[in-house]
This record gives C-alpha cells, structure tokens and sequence, in this order.
C-alpha cells in the first residue's frame, strides 16, 4: 500500500470486516483488561467497548466502537454505530478515567452514530455534545486512534484527546462518501468520487495538522493484524509518555491548555479586513495557509 | 414581585425590511408556508413573522433574528471579515465550493453563515451568535467556528453572558474534517465559558440538524426552542430511509424534545426577550461573582462592565 | 393544632388535597421564577419542578415535588411520585446550582418514589442514590423543607441539605404507615398504629435531632395556606441566611464538613463492647441518648 | 500478558461449616431450592454453594461470604460491639423491636446485620463489608450505618479500597427514619472515600432491595452482580399489587440489571476473588497515590499500607 493510493481504495480497505477492530487491539494491548458495561441510565450499549486494564504497566481507561467480524455480530454490535447509551456509557468511563487519574485510550472506528428513531428520542445529539464537552476539559492524558473508519460526529464524540492518531489506511471524515455524493452529487455513485474531494485519508489529515501521527501499515492491517496493533501499541505508548512528561513536568492544566489550543487551531478561514493570511501564530498561519480570495 | 419582572418589551423592528426574508410592502398580505392561509403584511411583522392563524414561527434570518432580540440600536457586529479559506480546494460535479460561497453570500447578504457581536437584551448586555440559514443552510464551518470561538472567548474577556440563536442542516460537507472538527472547538470554548461561571442560553430555531445540535447548541445552561421547531440528529429522510421506520406525528418537534426532557422550554418568539432578560437577571449573580443577596446589585449588571 | 395531636391525624394533615404543594411556595417566595424542564436523558418528569429564581433577592434554584390538588392533576403529576427522570432533572438542577453557586432550596412532598415497572428499567435505585451522592458533596448552601408528606428514599432524594425544616403537620419517615402496617401488623388498617410508632412528626424528628426547626401552622397549612408559606419562606432566609454567613466566614470546605457531620452523626447505636454510650462527643451522646441493653 | 493475572485462586473454606448456612455433613446430600435436584454436599461446597446442575447461586452467610472471598486467615472484624440502640422503642402489634433484635441476633450469631473489617483478597488488603441477610433481612438500621460509615472511614485513613457486599430487604422499619438517614450517612461516607481516590467495589447478591440498592450499593466504582440474583428499588410484589402491571420474564434479575446498563458485570462467585483481586491490582495506581508506570509498584500496593 503506498501513500498515493487513491481514497476510495483506503475507504474499501478502512471498512474490511476482516481489519482488527477495538477489541482486537484491546486483548492484545491492555493486561488484564476488565470490560465494564452500561451507562447507569437506560441501557449498555454494545457497539461501544469500554473498560479498565494495564498498558504497558500503567492502568488505563480504554473506550472503543466495536464492529462485528460477521453479519450476526454486527447485528449484536449494531455495525459499531453507537446510540446515547453508548456515548453516556463512554461518558462514564470519562469520568471514571478522571477521577482515579488513569489516562484515556480511545479507538475510533465507526460508520457513525446510530441514526434510529429511539436514538433520537433520547437525544443522541445531546450525548454526543456532552461528550465534547467532557472530553475537553478532562484532567487526564488522553490518547484516540482512528483504526478503522471514522465517520462523522459520531467518531468524534470518542476522540477528542490530546493527541488523535491515524492508521495508513484508516479514514476520518464528516460524512460518509455515499452519504456526501447523495447529497453534493445527487448521485450515491459517485462515493469515489466523493471520497477523493473529502480528503479524508490519514495522509491528507496529517497535512492539515489534524491528526498528530500516522501509523504506517506495511501490510493493511486486515493481513497483517498482529504487526499492525503492536505498531499502533508503540506509537501509543511513545505519545503518551510524551504527554505524561508534559503533566508531570508542566502540570495538568498546562495539558488541558495545549489540547484546547490544538482544537481551536484547527480551521482555514481568511479575515478579509485584515486582508492577511489568518493566524495567532506563525504556526498557526501554516496550519490556515490559505490567501484571501 | 419587584414590577422590573414586568417590564415591557421594547423590540426594534426599524430594520426588519432589510432582510432578506420575504418582503412584504406595507398594504401587502403574505400567505404563511404552514396554514397557507393569507396574513396581512403588517401583522405578520407586527407578530415577529409568526402567523397569528396558526402560530407558526417563520424562519428569520439572523438580522431579523438580532432586530427583533435585541433592543435598538445595541449590535455591534464583531468578525465579519472572517470567511472560509476552502481548504480542500473543494468541488463537487463541477461546483466549486468558493463558487457556492459567492453565490451563498450574495443571496444571504452575509459572509458567514454566523452573525457575531455584543449587544442588549432589554437592558442586559449579551455576547450573540446567530445563524444565517441563506447561507448553506447555516452550515458549520471553519469560519463560523472562528467567529463562535472568537465571540465566546470575548464573553469571557468581558465577562458577559453568552446566547446563541439556531438553525442549521448542520456541517459543512466541503470542509469535511475541518468542518467536523469545529465541533469540538466551539464547544471546548463553552467548557472555559462555564469555567468563568458565565452561562450559555441556547435558543433553538427551525430547522437545526447535525453538526450544530450535537455540539455547541445543546452544550448550554439552558436550552430554549421554538414552537414548531423540527430539531435532532439525523433529519427525517435520512432517519427513514436508512431504518425503514415510520416516525411518529411531531416527532422532533421543539414539543417532542420538550416531552423526551432535552429542553428547558418551548418558547414563543414574542415572549423570548423578555424570558431571555429573565435569566439574565438571575445569572448577574453569578456573572458579576457575587452570590449574596442586593437586586441593587443584580441591577447594575446591565451594564455588564464587571 | 396542638403539637401533642396524634401522629394519624397529622398524616392525614399532611396528606390534605388542599394543602399548598411546592408551587404555591415557589409562586409566593420565588421572584421572577423560571421552570427548567427535563433529564437531558429520557423524559421530562412532571412529578419533580425545578427552576431559577429569585429568593429576597439572591438567586437560587428551586426543586420540588408536585402533587396535584385534583385527581387530573395527580393523574399528570403521578401523584407527586418521581421516576428516575424526576430524580436526575432534580441532579441536572443540583449541578447547574453548584456550577454558578446558586443556593438551592427543595420542597420535599411526595408519598415516595414511583414504583413501577418502566421506573425501574431505568434504574430507580441508582437515579436516588447519585442523587444522595451529589447532594452530600454540592459546594453551595442548601435548604430542605418538608411541606407534607416525606415518604422514604423518594423524599430523601431531594431532602439531604444542610438545614432540613419541616411544617408542623409534615410527616418524614421511612415508609407510609400503611406499608408498614402491612408488614409489620400483616394488617393496613392498623395504619394509625404504625404511624404512631414510626414516630413521624416534626415534634418527634425535632427531638431526634433529624430536622432543624419546626414551622409552626397555628391553622393547619390548607386553611392558611399564605400564612404557612410566608413563615416557611421567613424561615428558610434565616436558615438560609446563617449558612452563607459559614461561607462566607469559614469558608464552603467548613460547611461541607458541617454537612458531613450532620448526617454522619444520624443514628441511634450503642457499643456493647465499649459498654458505654455511643458518640464521639457529648452532643452526640445526647443524640445517640439511648443506653446499652 | 504478565502471569499474575492468571494467579490460581486459594479459597478458604474451613471455616464453612459454622454458618448458619443448611449444614450438610460429609457424605450427605442438599437439594437445590431452585431446580429441586439433589447435590452431593461436597460438590455443593466445592463450588461455593453453587448449585453444578442449575448455577443457582445459593444465598451465603456474612461469615461464608467472607471466608469463600477472603485470603484464608486474613479477615479481622471490627466493631463488633455495635449494635441499635432502639430508638423509636418500636413495638408492632405486641412485637417489641428490642426483642426482634435478639431473636435475630440469635438466629444469625451476628449482633447486627453488616460484618465489616479488613481482609485480603488473593492477597490484597482491603476494607470489606458484608450484609448478613438472617439478621432481619439485612435491613439498615443505625447499627448498619454506623459500622458502614466507621469501616469506609477507616479505608480512607488506611488508604486501603473499598468491597461492599450486599443483599437486604431494605430498611429497617423499626428505625423509621433514623434507618432512612443511613442511606444519606453511608453514601456521604462513599463521597469522601472517592475524593480520596480510593475504590468502591460494589458486590450485589440476592436479594438486594429498597434503601440499600437505592443507596451505598450503587455509588459504586464498579457494580458486579451475581448470576440470576434480584435486584431493585421497589420489591416485585409491591410493583403488581400498587400498579397492576404484569411483569417480564426475568424482571429485576442481574442479567435485566445489565441489560438495561445499571451494572458493570455479571459475575459468577467462583470467579468473583480473581476479579476482584485484578481489579484492586489497576486500582492499585490510584490507591498508591501513583499514576507513572511500574508494576513493582503496583503489587507492593498488596500490602496496602503506604
Ligand atoms: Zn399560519
Ligand atoms: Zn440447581
């Protein structure tokens, strides 16, 4: 696979049933891992794994989308796309996470959130705004890792961490390339075509300085599973000593002031009267490179 | 009751005829999109474009919205420079997204689908933010999360209450990732809001979909619609389509969310100021950080300059 | 009504259809008072009101349960009996207080929780005791007064303040006389008895030490009823008016000790092994004054 | 995967036969109360009075619970001298609550319905309290409270965490309100054990109703239940009879509880030590007061007394 594969290739690729999904990665990273269920409201939701272990001899907090392998089990799974139990039950594991000060894994890998009738009836927009909320102001390391498909609110509400990581042939976009094609193209057929103009590949989001690290995949994961989780269990671990050296050198709101600057950094808009190339930073005008029209 | 509860509301309709809604000369009848009965022009603004048949709440753009909330003369406009930049140089089936943006700006008379600046609820000094809904259906992007951020962290400077006005169909596809991330950003914003004990009152307007309700909009202190609004996650359609469920009457009504506990209020537009001043009042408690008892000092909360 | 009437008549007392509920005094004492609805989760639940407002001058947020005065009413209002969405409206009030140190002052009436079958599918048990939880650690000043009828966990729900008051035909315990007689006298109608011997008025609670002042009603609340709310609202402002004056001097840590204290020194025990009096200081002795068998 | 975690457990079951549990000599047989089968008494203790045929978890003594879960030799109690003080001098029907007291106390050789101390679990120390469900079904009175509250006060003091395990009916009647109060008393004593960073560890057992459900057992860290176990606020004879509603098959039940999200797990007894063994040992980060990696760390964390 090389970088230059086209989108809608890395989209086929990012959907493979046969690609490792959460919990292929938590069994192998995570020691004694502990699945914890429910959201103590309503329901558990099992499209969203969630529980506590070690990694790498530091106990964590680990949240995941869980897809099936197998029709049956994404009929259980719910093809991994949460309702408002499942992001209330990751809410939970937030807080949990923070209370105790054990660090944050979040693997991302989801069509989407659930778009049913009962969702909606129990606010999934309200779920997912909660978690938003939670997750930017959590006082405790986190690390997401978009391993599959990332697709649209509904992967977001579990990845806004400290540092957001991307496998070669995962994708992340803010809406499905079906779903962009029906609506920008009239036309679902043209999801390749979509695909490409979402440019939603890793190599194109680490461009846009929106994700922090790319997770090569020699070999797409869904032939290669085991090199491709403890890859991603190395890059894991290598950012979040890095952010544990940030707390312990500089403290945790000095954590919670580089994640909130990361998110409010991200964006490419001009001010036409300043008539400049927009940024607080010289980093930041890279980041918005854009001229005025 | 102290008679300042009562105050009358001392709306500003003078710029209503700016706007780009439907404009109806004095004299004229419109016909209103839901009775399709004919109201007389003069009513329908005297009613803040609701129908006085069948009550429904027209869309207003977001000067109408400011004109009608806020008390004459108050906005200060702040941003409006701040456009998008198209980052992914975006084009579908030979639409180009900067095109779109043009065509949108002109038919909205905005440069973004959100309006931000300072102004005055019946005496109380605000930050607000209003969508646009001309301008790709109020979509979110790059640009309207700058200006959202921009104006929260403003309200934090000034230590002034924030409210936000919406609709939306919710993100901007042409931003893709960019427009997702805005998400996260505008709400981050409301987190260090609310860390400053300054509230968030959020008013929710027909249509608002997606990016926009399951973000900042529902992030709030209080959350507040209008009757009739249709608001959630997923539109209908898609909801439809994709389960094959048949939807129940009035489901995502402003009513519905009312009943399923995921808003404060339903709230006619007529009576939103004054219900606005309300909170207001109550929050100058918090907002000018004292929390023991004096309406003396409440009052001079108006002023804002804490 | 004088205080030496039969535990059985207060109960009916308590229990009058024409006795004001919770917002007749939010009507009376609250200025400008803005009804907040619903849990964020599920539903709005029209058992419990809760809202903003202004009290002689302050903001505070108010939660009540809310009989109705007719069978429509309580038909709407599940005759003041909250499900787990009442309880968690009442914990998204509790959170909205303490996050603008808004003080926060409950009027307790209900004959308890909902019993049913959907409140327990979401969690009845676990909506009361996060609300427990909260009310124990909530870093503003709160006032509970019993207007009526406290029936067990559902009244305690909303009831764990720093100063908890009771009109002087309000009845607390920890089931209805009714139940208990089921139980314990295998008959309901020896429901006076039981009420005699759960030791439910405010008289008996004072003397416990379990309530902190009596509001007299010279006439009984339902025949005065202005008079019952204004002495209840003099009432709660002093209450309300020494607890700020602990903030403000000793500080919120200081009061949530005292908090702390109150409810830690609740019970009546002896230590046979100790064979002395229990308590950890001679005020508790008094209110743990039973001697050892 | 580090060997420890798959450390085999080390039971103790000598002490099974002073329970007031049915005693079953050597060679003789139990009949299970749910499948009616008959069980070789020594496979029923071999299996922690899990019945092989049916997994029916039999309801166990405060004593047999302690002695299948804790380190054989470990446990040492506290406050044993505690006991209610009958307040109210509550007499039903002729029935003097002082009485009642001694019956039960005579019954279940405990002088109150709660056993707390410290003990240790496949070799981590930990405060533990258990419910004695022969005492007056387990009911919390001040008794209960105050030996609840001083042992999650002495966690904290010892920097130890926190196992309840609970099965009762509910309140104590005999106590009115003094026993309501304890639901507010032990839950404020959990709020102070969790700003500590110390773990609850909630086990629930059948049955587990009313104020203790509706209480300290579930502010909990983690709520595991046993199979098939009931659970609730309300008892399922007094939902029928107050609302006339026809229950579901399995209403109540561990596996309902998880369905519908209210627990963590569904834990079989013979697997609950190592569970709970393991999570003590990913507590340990927090308990230890360190959150740096190191496993050394963690497992001098058994010793509990930093
Ligand atoms: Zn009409
Ligand atoms: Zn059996």
């Amino acid at each position: 696979m090389t970088s230059t594969a086209p989108a809608w290739e890395r989209v086929q690729l990012a959907r493979k049933p046969e690609r490792p999904h959460s919990l292929a990665y938590i069994n192998m990273l995570i020691s004694g891992f502990v699945e914890l269920h429910g959201d103590r409201r309503f329901s558990d939701d099992p499209s969203i794994v969630s529980g506590i272990g070690s990694f790498n001899g530091r106990t964590v907090m680990v949240i995941g989308h869980q897809k099936g392998t197998n029709t049956k089990e994404n009929l259980d799974r719910n093809f991994g796309m949460p309702g408002p139990d499942g992001y209330r039950k990751a809410l939970r594991t937030f807080h949990h996470a923070e209370k105790f000060g054990f660090p944050l894994i979040c693997f991302i890998d989801t069509p989407g959130a659930d778009p049913g009738l009962s969702s909606e009836e129990r606010g999934q927009a309200t779920a997912i705004a909660e978690n938003l909320l939670a997750l930017s102001s959590l006082k405790i390391p986190t690390v997401g890792v978009v391993i599959g498909e990332g697709g649209s609110g509904g992967a977001l509400a579990i990845s806004v961490t400290d540092r957001l990581l991307m496998l070669e042939n995962a994708v992340y976009a803010v809406a499905s390339p079906e779903a962009c094609a029906a609506i920008l193209w009239k036309d679902a057929s043209a999801a390749p075509e979509a695909a490409e103009a979402l440019k939603l590949t890793a190599q194109n989001l680490y461009e846009f300085e929106i994700i922090d690290e790319i997770i090569p995949e020699p070999e797409p994961a869904h032939e290669a599973s085991d090199e491709a989780i403890l890859r991603t269990g190395k890059t894991i671990e290598r950012h979040l000593t890095e952010i544990e050296s940030i707390v312990s050198d500089q403290g945790i709101e000095h954590l919670l002031e580089l994640r909130y600057q990361k998110y409010r950094n991200i964006g490419a808009w001009v001010d036409q009267q300043e008539a400049v190339i927009s940024g607080d930073s010289p980093d930041l005008a890279r980041q918005n490179g854009q001229t005025a029209n | 009751m102290p008679d300042f509860f009562r105050r009358k509301p001392t709306f500003n309709r003078e710029d209503a005829e700016h706007s780009d809604g439907p404009v109806v000369p004095d004299g004229l009848w419109v016909k209103c999109t839901s009775c399709k009965d004919l109201v007389y022009s003069k009513d329908f603004e005297r009613w803040y474009r609701v129908c006085p048949k069948c009550d429904h709440h027209a869309r207003l753009t977001a000067t109408q919205r400011l004109n009608y909330l806020l008390d004459s003369g108050s906005f200060e406009e702040w941003d409006r420079g701040i456009v998008t930049a198209d980052p992914l140089h975006f084009s579908a089936n030979g639409d180009a997204y900067h095109e779109k943006v043009q065509q949108a700006s002109q038919k909205s008379g905005q440069p973004e689908s959100l309006v931000t600046g300072r102004g005055r609820i019946q005496g109380y000094d605000a930050v607000v933010a209003a969508t646009e809904f001309a301008f790709l259906g109020a979509s979110m992007g790059s640009a309207f999360g700058e200006k959202f951020v921009r104006a929260v962290e403003k309200a934090v400077e000034l230590r002034l209450p924030f409210i936000s006005i919406s609709n939306s169909g919710g993100a901007r596809m042409h931003e893709s990732t960019f427009s997702l991330m805005q998400m996260a950003k505008t709400t981050a914003a409301l987190s260090r809001l609310g860390e400053h004990k300054l509230p968030h009152v959020s008013i929710l307007t027909d249509p608002c979909y997606g990016g926009v309700t399951a973000s900042y909009a529902t992030v709030a202190d209080i959350i507040i619609a209008e009757p009739g609004a249709m608001i959630g996650f997923a539109g209908p359609r898609v909801i439809e389509q994709i389960t094959r469920q048949k939807l129940p009457a009035g489901f995502q009504t402003a009513e519905f969310l009312l009943k399923h506990g995921m808003i404060d209020m339903v709230c006619r537009r007529s009576d939103l100021p004054e219900t606005i001043a309300l909170l207001l009042l109550h929050y100058a408690d918090a907002t000018m950080g004292r929390h023991t008892p004096g309406y003396a000092h409440a009052s001079t909360g108006k002023e804002g300059d804490a």
